[in-house]
């Protein structure tokens, strides 16, 4: 197809597209007029039935904790897609890796930087863990918290370099996170499968509404998608810096 | 209340719009960084504050950085 | 204001597409991509909205007071995290493209045709 | 842990050991790893099945959390389990254990990244062919997406492989947007997730925009992973370019869970309020099925790429299964659910056989493989057999299942039907039996045209084997053996019509789900396979060595003759070609253009 037809041909399809999507929402209450049932019911009964305050949380970990199961997965599954697609291959011939000389980080960047950089990586990482564990009280909750984290650490490579990107955050380790945040949820879902309950039953003590620790399993949940988050983007970040290293080598040599 | 949330959702909707006509990639991801800046605003407004958080880390942050490094992997080796 | 978030919700579904059908850099075709993605948030989040309510958190208010719906903010985190994957997923083969190809115009890349 | 726990399992047992796998896979040796994920794979199946028997009786409803419904209002998420949804994740674990043992001797360099995307993969199809709640539909649409668009890149040093997954990662993400602008529609107008709750609630007033503009979205938005026209155009990139060992998992069982996510919807959620229009709706559902058939038969009798190949004759066949579904009766879902299950059968076979050929040859054109196939009879026997019951040649599973539904076109007046099904079973039997004569006999002659397709790929073995390993050839022959059983065993068809005629029935899902109550049992008295359904197979089958030996023997017709269908036939052929172009851009304008004409269509029968 020729640009121009390609374009002319997407105004028409965009016009029926957008007919037909505006028709649809004609339909919907108007905006501010939620009629529920779902998310009523939920915010009318979740405190009582889970010793919880945030509702959010309440149907990411529990009413709906099946839902979040998957999406763990894909965040595993990425991952591991991302080791595949980008990985070394046989024709391409690898040399050592250049940051692993110990002087080359160093002289890129001043020291009050690297100070700034580090302060700033402590304090996100602080503020990231904070949200991870208040997850059934206030806003917030492992993916925010694991993203922030897996941010921090990103931080870490900004202000001082790969190397010490790398010591804060070992592959192996990583990996490791990313596998048992992943497959620890499936086996909190086991465990009450084996204990007589409904997969993902919610089966433990919950607590004094407000603690942290209330809510059951719900902030056990919560732990391990922090887990998962962030080794899952600390991994994805990984596989790109990783990228960033060879071309830099070819320029060089 | 309103009023402010009018203006954000067409702040969105400008912001959309700008990271969708934005032909250089670099500078796409720093209006895609601001876009994120924008929801986050928007999804407070609406009372969202986890998925205004969420969106903050990832949309904002996580996700440009993602692109920007990306980007320095194939800038300037246009070759062919 | 009654249909504003919605038409602004169908507004970027259909901004973010142009974007991709006229891109010249497959970086630029991925972010735009997300753009699509974020009508489904706005969309998500102003179908869930109720004037008035406040967050659906009872730390600080007692349970009972009005609300919006949690549940599709519960589905707009899920959909963002899924998001983000899949971006980093196209961008992996986009570098891996690049690095055979030293290109990233999609109009001298293809797959196979015919 | 009772029997009751069982629905589970399916999904969570291939992702807990997948992430078990990344977790401890530097102290495993590679073959430990194999064996794991293989019996991972056939435990899933063995659940599968008893799931399977069991929910012939009455579907099974299991609640994640404990959270029962109250007063009709779901509170968390259901699975739902019915013979169609235990039997397509059944299928799906027993391609993935032939695609597994397939692989014994593949992916040496990635060790253990294919295994664990595999079992994802596999935990995600389960999940989407169990659920009853339309956003798990969409959590699960998406984690196999991720898995597939992985894998489809495996072969990062080929152009073709990372475009054409890159084309399909995006088509497929725009259409799971679809779904979930359709899922927001939705759930802003009842308030729920939950299948059978949408239906109810759904039903208690009249179709307008909104329940339109959901049905379309949401259809469009599987029809991408379907792959029907206008929506097919990533499908033939991705499949020529992934593993053959993935292929078998695209072809044979992902594309058809698109197909049924849209049924599946349907029929809880949109059969009530849409009752009324079902005569109108049917029409519209057989020409798209139609169209796709053709496009994809042609185009699929054009490719000299063996996988590209029968990567189109996929599409044909997604057509035929549309049209089987469009009656919207019993005896046609039934037809399709039996044909999709042998039709997976024998197209995985076929795959991993074109897998064996790749690793012999580290080709899959037809001209260049053209006589070298003499050396490897047994996988020539395996082939044409394949390529025989791909043209629905009784007594495989294909036949019983197209018969079926040329019955339920008939019963409702479309004679027209049993023609479209004549030229698609013709059409990718003949193709595929074309090969078979060229590659394994040396017929035929080389085409003149320029090579549009890489000659050489690179192998997906680390050593060329001198004998083809038992590992490649078994699977293939176990799958095609499965696929004649399917086709002999006596009570299978009027099972499967019994069970589509649950499926088809709204009031009873929802009943079941939501107040566990038995279900009201439609009386369907299952029908004999008439002997029209017999005649016309072996018709197909006939028309479609006709359409081999013509092709391979066009030189010895009349040189007028080869003119005149020249000049006719090969403008329409081009531009049907320049339309598959491989580029992003322009699949994505046809989504477009999709949506809107079956939008339009839709509002002008119903509005």
């Amino acid at each position: 197809m020729s640009e121009r037809g390609r374009l002319l041909l997407f105004v028409a399809g965009a016009a029926g597209f957008a007919a037909l999507l505006l028709w649809g929402l004609a339909g919907l209450p108007a905006f501010g007029d939620y009629r529920g049932p779902y998310g009523d019911v939920i915010n009318a009964s979740a405190v009582a039935q889970r010793h919880l305050t945030n509702m959010a949380s309440a149907i990411n970990f529990d009413y709906r904790g099946f839902d979040t199961l998957g999406e763990e997965y894909i965040l595993f599954t990425a991952v591991t897609g991302l080791a595949l697609l980008l990985r070394e291959i046989r024709s391409e011939i690898e040399e050592a890796p250049r940051d692993a000389s110990p002087n080359r980080d160093a002289s890129d960047r001043s020291d009050a930087l690297r100070w700034f950089g580090l302060m700033l990586a402590g304090f996100t990482n602080l503020f990231g863990l904070y949200v991870v564990i208040h997850a059934h009280l206030t806003p917030g909750g492992g993916f925010q918290g694991g993203a922030i984290l897996g941010t921090a650490c990103l931080l870490v490579y900004l202000a001082i370099g790969y190397r010490a990107f790398r010591t804060v955050s070992p592959k192996v380790l990583m990996d490791f996170a990313d596998a048992t945040g992943a497959g620890g949820y499936a086996l909190i879902g086991l465990g009450t499968l084996l204990a007589g309950g409904a997969f993902l039953q919610n089966m433990l003590p919950l607590g004094q509404t407000g603690d942290l620790l209330s809510a059951g399993t719900v902030p056990v949940i919560n732990l391990v998608v922090g887990l998962e988050v962030s080794g899952g983007f600390i991994l994805m970040f990984a596989e790109f810096l990783k990228e960033t290293r060879k071309p830099s080598r070819e320029k060089d040599a | 209340m309103i009023a402010l949330q009018a203006m954000a959702f067409l702040l969105v909707a400008a912001g959309g719009t700008a990271v969708a006509l934005t032909r250089d990639p670099t500078r796409q991801v720093l209006v895609l960084a601001l876009y994120g800046l924008l929801l986050s605003v928007l999804f407070v407004l609406l009372q969202a504050p986890d998925v205004a958080l969420s969106e903050l880390a990832v949309g904002s942050a996580a996700l440009p950085l993602i692109l920007l490094v990306a980007l320095a992997k194939v800038r300037g080796r246009e070759h062919e | 204001m009654n249909f504003l978030p919605y038409v602004v919700a169908a507004w970027l579904f259909v901004v973010g597409l142009y974007g991709i059908i006229t891109s010249r850099h497959l970086i630029h075709l991925i972010v735009c991509l997300a753009v699509v993605q974020s009508s489904t948030y706005v969309l998500l989040l102003s179908i869930g909205y109720r004037t008035g309510a406040g967050a659906p958190i009872f730390a600080n208010v007692p349970p009972g007071t009005p609300a919006v719906d949690p549940v599709v903010q519960a589905l707009a985190l899920t959909d963002i995290v899924v998001g983000a994957t899949v971006t980093a997923l196209l961008l992996a083969l986009a570098v891996q493209v690049h690095k055979r190809r030293g290109t990233l115009d999609p109009n001298r890349l293809r797959s196979m045709r015919g | 842990m009772s029997i009751n726990a069982l629905p589970p399992l399916p999904v969570v047992l291939p992702l807990s050991v997948a992430a078990l796998l990344i977790a401890t896979a530097p102290r495993l040796p590679r073959r430990v790893i194999d064996l794991l994920a293989i019996a991972t794979a056939l435990a899933v199946a063995i659940l599968c099945a008893l799931l399977l028997v069991r929910s012939l009786d009455g579907p099974i409803v299991y609640w994640f959390g404990g959270w029962l419904p109250r007063d009709g209002i779901a509170l968390g998420i259901s699975f739902v389990i019915d013979p169609f949804g235990a039997g397509l994740a059944l299928l799906a674990s027993v391609l993935v254990v032939a695609s597994l043992i397939f692989t014994w001797h593949y992916f040496d360099e990635v060790g253990v990244l294919f295994p664990v995307l595999t079992l994802t993969f596999l935990g995600a199809m389960a999940g989407f062919s169990l659920t009853g709640d339309l956003f798990n539909l969409f959590v699960f649409f998406e984690l196999m997406s991720v898995a597939a668009f992985a894998l489809t890149g495996y072969k990062i040093e080929e152009e073709e492989a990372l475009m054409g997954a890159f084309n399909f990662g995006v088509t497929n993400s725009i259409g799971a947007f679809l779904v979930l602008t359709g899922i927001g529609l939705l759930y802003g107008r009842t308030g729920a997730l939950n299948l059978a709750q949408m239906g109810r609630t759904l039903a208690s007033a009249p179709a307008d925009g909104l329940v339109i503009g959901a049905l379309v979205l949401i259809s469009t938005g599987f029809a991408v992973k379907a792959a029907l026209v206008p929506f097919h155009f990533w499908l033939a990139d991705a499949h020529a370019v992934a593993p053959t060992p993935v292929c078998v998992l695209f072809s044979g069982v992902m594309v058809e869970l698109g197909l049924y996510a849209v049924l599946r919807v349907y029929w809880t959620v949109f059969a009530g309020v849409l009752a009324a229009h079902e005569d109108r709706l049917r029409p519209l559902l057989l020409a798209a099925g139609s169209l796709t058939v053709l496009v994809g038969g042609v185009m699929c009798f054009a490719q000299a790429h063996l996988k590209r190949l029968l990567a189109f004759s996929t599409i044909s066949h997604m057509g035929v299964f549309l049209m089987g579904t469009a009656c919207l009766t019993a005896d046609g879902l039934a037809g399709t659910g039996l044909y999709v299950l042998a039709h997976g059968l024998v197209k995985g076979g076929l795959f991993l056989a074109a897998g064996i050929l790749l690793n012999r040859f580290e080709s899959v054109d037809e001209n260049v493989l053209r006589g070298r196939g003499k050396l490897l009879p047994a996988v020539g026997v395996l082939f044409t057999l394949g390529a025989l019951g791909l043209s629905g040649l009784p007594p495989f599973g294909t036949w019983t299942g197209k018969a079926l539904i040329e019955d339920a076109a008939a019963d409702l007046g479309f004679h027209g039907v049993s023609v479209i099904l004549f030229l698609s079973s013709a059409l990718t039997g003949g193709a595929v039996l074309r090969v078979c004569g060229a590659v394994f006999l040396g017929w035929g002659h080389k085409e003149n045209e320029e090579g549009k397709t890489p000659k050489y790929q690179e192998k997906e073995t680390k050593k060329k084997y001198t004998r083809t390993p038992l590992v490649m050839i078994v699977p293939v022959g176990v799958l095609f053996l499965l696929a004649l059983l399917a086709g002999l065993w006596p009570t299978l068809k009027s099972e499967t019509v019994r069970a589509a005629a649950r499926f088809e029935n709204p009031q009873g899902y929802a009943d079941g789900v939501l107040e566990g109550s038995a279900e009201t049992l439609l009386a369907v008295g299952p029908k004999q396979p008439p002997p029209s359904g017999f005649l016309s197979s072996v018709t197909a089958t006939a028309g479609a060595v006709v359409l081999a030996l013509t092709a391979l023997f066009v030189r010895r017709l009349p040189q007028s003759l080869r003119r005149n269908a020249w000049r006719v036939g090969h403008p329409a052929l081009a531009v049907l070609r320049t339309l598959h172009s491989g580029y992003v851009g322009d699949y994505v304008v046809w989504i477009i253009v999709g949506v809107a004409m079956l939008g339009g269509l839709c509002a002008w029968r119903f509005g």
